[in-house]
């Protein structure tokens, strides 16, 4: 009989996530918060910003005034928390999808995101202070890329740091290993952001790895691997802090898993009461990221009835504002197919487009 | 004998051949992104998971290249496995298991293994759906040696094609016209009802000019044909139902009968498959063409957002306007 | 005013370039595996590790994906990558990462990042490599709009070309043909040599036929040239450079000027490029046309190993046939 | 200032390698060999067929008489120990390309295996008894392949385990996640056997990836990980038995780490002096797994000058007779281009075999 055990074990994936502000709204014994007063305070806008604009986007889509959509709710403070440890000045944020207030924190407009999800090819365009890539339709591609932009500019010294968001999902793919084993390799000052929302549209985390944590990956790449409550924001902000710091520092990237819940549809084409048991939204309901920052906030005296009252009304002018924007702007035509294709259009391409306008953008 | 005939759209056509199919051979099995609990995304294989249990409609984690990848092992190991890829567009993931694994274990083990693998893809555009999901990517796949490509464009071929499809001893990629699946019904034969690969249907029969195409733009070719009526032009339409194999003989003489020939698709122009088509058909043909064969295809661009897809993919009038002018030509 | 001229191989030329372009300019680092310490398998980027030290000249982890993606990102940050795939077979690998990333970021920002990225690849047959070593590929990177893909066939070219590509604005597919490293070798210029793209160079000149050919299948075309001259007939050889651009008005016009086509490539037959360069030209030179053109290519198998190859790559004899028969058609 | 230290870190990715031999050729203290006797005898028999054949292919290479090659030399008790823990009556072996004596223990003709090296298609086919799938080139392409091949066994209720090998390289590909991750969720009766030799080509192990060792990402696909002296036959037999011994039992896969070492060049076409450092195969040749075997037999009386000569002897025969008897095998024709592309060819196919044929195989 054989002595041997293996010196990894399935059970060696575990771990407690770090929390530091509880369902209730009261600190963790012991744990003091990394974001305070007005940055706790704007932390919180956006987040309500993003619930809002879900709410907004949702009514357009379902009116055919705007394309299939993915909403962050649930995940805010996930992705509040995260965003809120970089500096949009110098770092960089990759996103997936399903990130807005992320993007929005860097500085992007909301009218170029809704461009995007209106169909029109000009939102792709971030104004270029912005430092954000494109949102990414092929999942875990853009972690590469990332890795690349990281490395590229730790190359040219340029103090900054790249935070790269992926789901659940996206994690089983290949580029998210290659991505991974890539940043270990050159210490690119990367932070790998999963946001484990529970499904990768029908399909559930336990079904999507056997892993215990998808955290528990960092090590296999010799990096640095957290998890934490994702729908704690001071948490969030504290480990994607922490993992800014080491970036910045020189020590190289590390895996964020925020664990956290999609509470609503994958998106405005789902219906995840196919597949979703009951008790699962029973489960987390409670536990909206939302709520308890705003409990946290009344009982530290940052938040009342009038602000409340202020912040939601210049949400809903913002968003308002945005919509009428969007909603004026010329539609594309068919030179917006052809634009940006490559710099100097060839020959045939030329060729192409004169032909398809004289039809007069007819098909 | 009368055949039994069932009306249903071609989603309708594909998941009742699932069922079909699971139900008469337990080594198949279906696998994929979202195939089990909700059903696909399009619900192609709605109901399959409760009627065939978790062993056979299996969710696969989100990694293309292992469903490929998988599939060759489980035929392997004596399964016939029918795999989703959730969109054509992301095919790519998988890219390196299909031509150069999937389409040649069969010759890699001289015929100790063969695949008896499907591998279903939606795609195709006007549809709205985001970046990346509509691509018509058909052509990159041909240069896999081993493999078929099929392409139905009806409800019926839908069925008959994909049954022929999982019962072959050779792998297979099932594209699926996404515009199609609900758009496009039919009457389809109840059973067995298999069609084989390599030969085209004629879609309607026309002395003037030949315009080919296959999947989705089959039906704006008929469209097509239906304008050309109204001006005096009898158009044969021919829907080539699988690329690979290619009914040569058939395209052959039927562009030689009119010699006149306009080919329609979805993907971009330039080395779309609509190039093999003209290639084929200037060889075969040459003697009896009475004018240069025109391609319809989108332009080479990537395809574009929603709000300009409809300038992008080949309509009605680009198809009229090529036949009109082959028909018009010296 | 005559400029110099160093007589090399086409790897000499390739690795001078990379070098020459390294020094040009400081924002360009190779990378890829195994083109450090070694040099590359073939030596391509031999010294440049010493040269320009490991922050420009990179061995990366054995990942095809992450090379070309990194190379996004590290473009997007401002540098110009020059990728190394160790083969073109193992360009699937990373196949998503080029059509659907690479190629599309600059339409995907609507200009803010445009993507300065070559992607140098070997590829190509007769020189006894494992498998998935020798394909050609080159027909399924073509419908990845964005993309350039090109195709030297000499020292001068591959050094002009590399040139052009590494200064281009936009991601260009470079592949270099295995059997011309070392075999193929001529007079190169010394110093700055861009050659652009989208212009097709006529390696020889005849009235009679015009053979059209890239990569390593232009001294195929030359070879039979020269045989076909023995028995009276003058061929044009075109060497098309880039298929993507493509020089279809220098096509066109050669071969109108000679009635006659045959196009080489290795690639198997169906749906290789050799089928867009018939159907551009049975277009564009129909009224001209004296003779269905031929196209020689590979079987439609997969590339079979070393003992057989030479059996499946087009050779002399093929070529020559097929232009004596396109010479003698009516 | 944050409380958070990363539940993950790079140090997690370390461990001790199991050793049963010491390279000195006596026993661990306290390790008990799970290879005695007639079956430790076969094993080191295959070890020096395995070295003869690699020396032998190397100057029947030299001569044009062999194509590339890769030689197994210095990794021998890596793959003959990992092969001695499987029942090749019912068990699966799926090669990249440097384990031919696995090959050969499931039952593979060295002739098969030599055709396929000298460029025949016919070497491809492996008799229908033995089993396993041909040599792979694209790397890590046979992984998730392998964990198809044990799941679908495993469907069928055929008490059968796959391991399938792979190269220190080969596991930075996604197909490498992506295979690992699935054998997770499908709990497949695959052993995971990579082949930590150094080298990727020139590439060292360091530069592959940042982590401390490559069994550690076990964890993250929730399985168990092993890391075991790759020069050391008991130790990499013991720890791949418990690997079989798990996966035939349904205790799901196990990444086996085999740490070793290429001694010879990458292939037939490198050379290996252009990037290896020199003190480093200084440092491993004392390390050659084939003599502590021979020590420890000897000192067990199982081994003596006699019974080496005839063993040296019978495999040089064996060798030379499958050399003659590829040699007699009348070269591939056209038809071989053909053969088994599809059960049935096309007319296309079979009007290019015609034309082919009627140039009389001339190009
Ligand atoms: C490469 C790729 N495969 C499949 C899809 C289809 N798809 C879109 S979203 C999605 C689920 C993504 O799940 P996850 O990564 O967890 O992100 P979430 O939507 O939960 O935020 C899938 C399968 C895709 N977009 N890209
Ligand atoms: C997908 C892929 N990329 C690149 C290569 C080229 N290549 C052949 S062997 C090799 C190194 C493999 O290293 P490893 O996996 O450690 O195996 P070893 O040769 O050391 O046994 C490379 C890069 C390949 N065969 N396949
Ligand atoms: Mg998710
Ligand atoms: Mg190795």
């Amino acid at each position: 009989m054989s002595g041997f055990v293996p010196q990894f074990r399935p059970e060696h994936g575990a771990a407690t996530p770090w929390t530091v502000l509880r369902p209730g709204g009261d600190l963790e014994p012991g744990r003091s918060p990394t974001l305070d007063g007005e940055r706790l305070r704007a932390a919180y806008e956006l987040m309500l910003f993003s619930r809002a604009f879900d709410e907004k986007a949702f009514s357009l889509q379902r009116q055919g005034r705007f394309g299939t959509f993915s909403p962050v709710r649930g995940q805010e403070a996930s992705v509040v928390g995260a965003a809120f440890a970089l500096d949009p000045a110098r770092d960089w944020v990759v996103p997936q999808y399903r990130e807005l207030p992320a993007l929005l924190n860097q500085g992007l407009p909301l009218e170029q995101f809704m461009l995007t999800f209106l169909g029109d090819p000009r939102g792709g365009r971030a104004p270029d202070e912005v430092n954000v890539l494109p949102i990414q339709i092929g999942l875990a591609a853009q972690l590469p890329q990332a890795v690349g932009l990281a490395w590229g500019l730790a190359r040219q010294r340029r103090d900054a740091v790249v935070m790269v968001f992926c789901g659940d999902g996206a994690t089983s793919e290949g580029d998210f290993h290659e991505a991974c084993n890539l940043a270990g390799v050159v210490r690119a000052p990367v932070v790998f952001l999963v946001q484990n929302n529970g499904w990768a549209i029908s399909t559930p985390r336990a079904r999507q790895s056997a892993a215990a944590s998808l955290a528990a990956r960092a090590p296999g790449y010799g990096m640095a691997g957290a998890l934490v409550d994702g729908n704690d924001l001071l948490a969030v902000h504290e480990v994607a802090s922490n993992a800014v710091e080491r970036a910045r520092s020189g020590g190289g990237p590390t895996l964020v898993e925020t664990l956290t819940y999609r509470l609503g549809d994958h998106n405005t084409a789902d219906d995840a009461t196919r597949y979703r048991p009951t008790d699962d939204l029973a489960a987390w309901e409670p536990r909206d990221p939302l709520d308890r920052v705003h409990t946290y906030l009344r009982s530290r005296g940052l938040w009342d009835d009038p602000h409340d009252a202020a912040v939601r009304e210049r949400i809903a002018q913002r968003i308002e504002e945005a919509v009428r924007t969007v909603e004026a702007v010329a539609p594309p035509g068919v030179e917006h197919v052809f634009a940006h294709v490559t710099e100097t259009p060839s020959p045939r391409l030329q060729a192409q487009l004169a032909e398809l306008q004289a039809h007069g953008g007819a098909r | 004998m009368t055949r039994r005939m069932t009306r249903m759209t071609m989603l309708e056509a594909i998941n009742t051949t699932l069922r079909g199919e699971l139900a008469r051979d337990e080594r198949t099995m279906v696998l994929g992104q979202d195939v089990g609990r909700l059903g696909g995304v399009f619900r192609a294989t709605d109901g399959l998971l409760d009627e065939f249990g978790p062993e056979r409609v299996v969710d696969m984690p989100l990694a293309e290249a292992s469903i490929v990848g998988a599939s060759i092992g489980l035929a392997a190991a004596g399964l016939v496995p029918i795999a989703e890829l959730q969109f054509l567009g992301f095919a790519h993931q998988a890219f390196h298991q299909v031509g150069a694994q999937l389409a040649r274990m069969r010759y890699r083990s001289q015929g100790r293994f063969p695949m008896p693998v499907v591998v279903r893809a939606p795609f195709g555009g006007g549809v709205r759906t985001p970046e990346l999901h509509s691509e018509a990517l058909e052509a990159q796949f041909v240069q896999s040696p081993g493999l078929d490509v099929v392409m139905p464009a009806t409800a019926a071929d839908a069925k008959g094609l994909l049954q022929t499809a999982v019962r072959s001893p050779d792998p297979v990629l099932f594209c699926e016209p996404l515009r199609g699946y609900r758009l496009v019904s039919g009457e389809v034969p109840d059973g067995d009802a298999p069609v084989p690969f390599g030969k085209l249907r004629v879609a309607r029969a026309g002395a003037d000019v030949t315009i080919v195409a296959w999947s989705a733009a089959v039906q704006v070719a008929e469209k097509a044909a239906d304008l050309l009526a109204e001006e005096g032009i009898a158009a044969t339409v021919l829907d080539l139902r699988t690329l690979v194999p290619l009914d040569e003989a058939g395209l052959v003489d039927a562009v030689a009968s009119t010699g006149r020939c306009v080919v329609v698709h979805e993907a971009p122009l330039s080395a779309g498959f609509g190039a093999e088509v003209v290639a084929t058909v200037a060889q075969g043909a040459f003697y009896s063409l009475e004018a240069p064969i025109a391609r319809v295809g989108a332009p080479d661009t990537p395809y574009p957002p929603g709000r300009v897809e409809d300038l992008f993919v080949p309509g009605v009038e680009r198809v009229v306007a090529a036949a009109r002018e082959t028909v018009k030509a010296a």
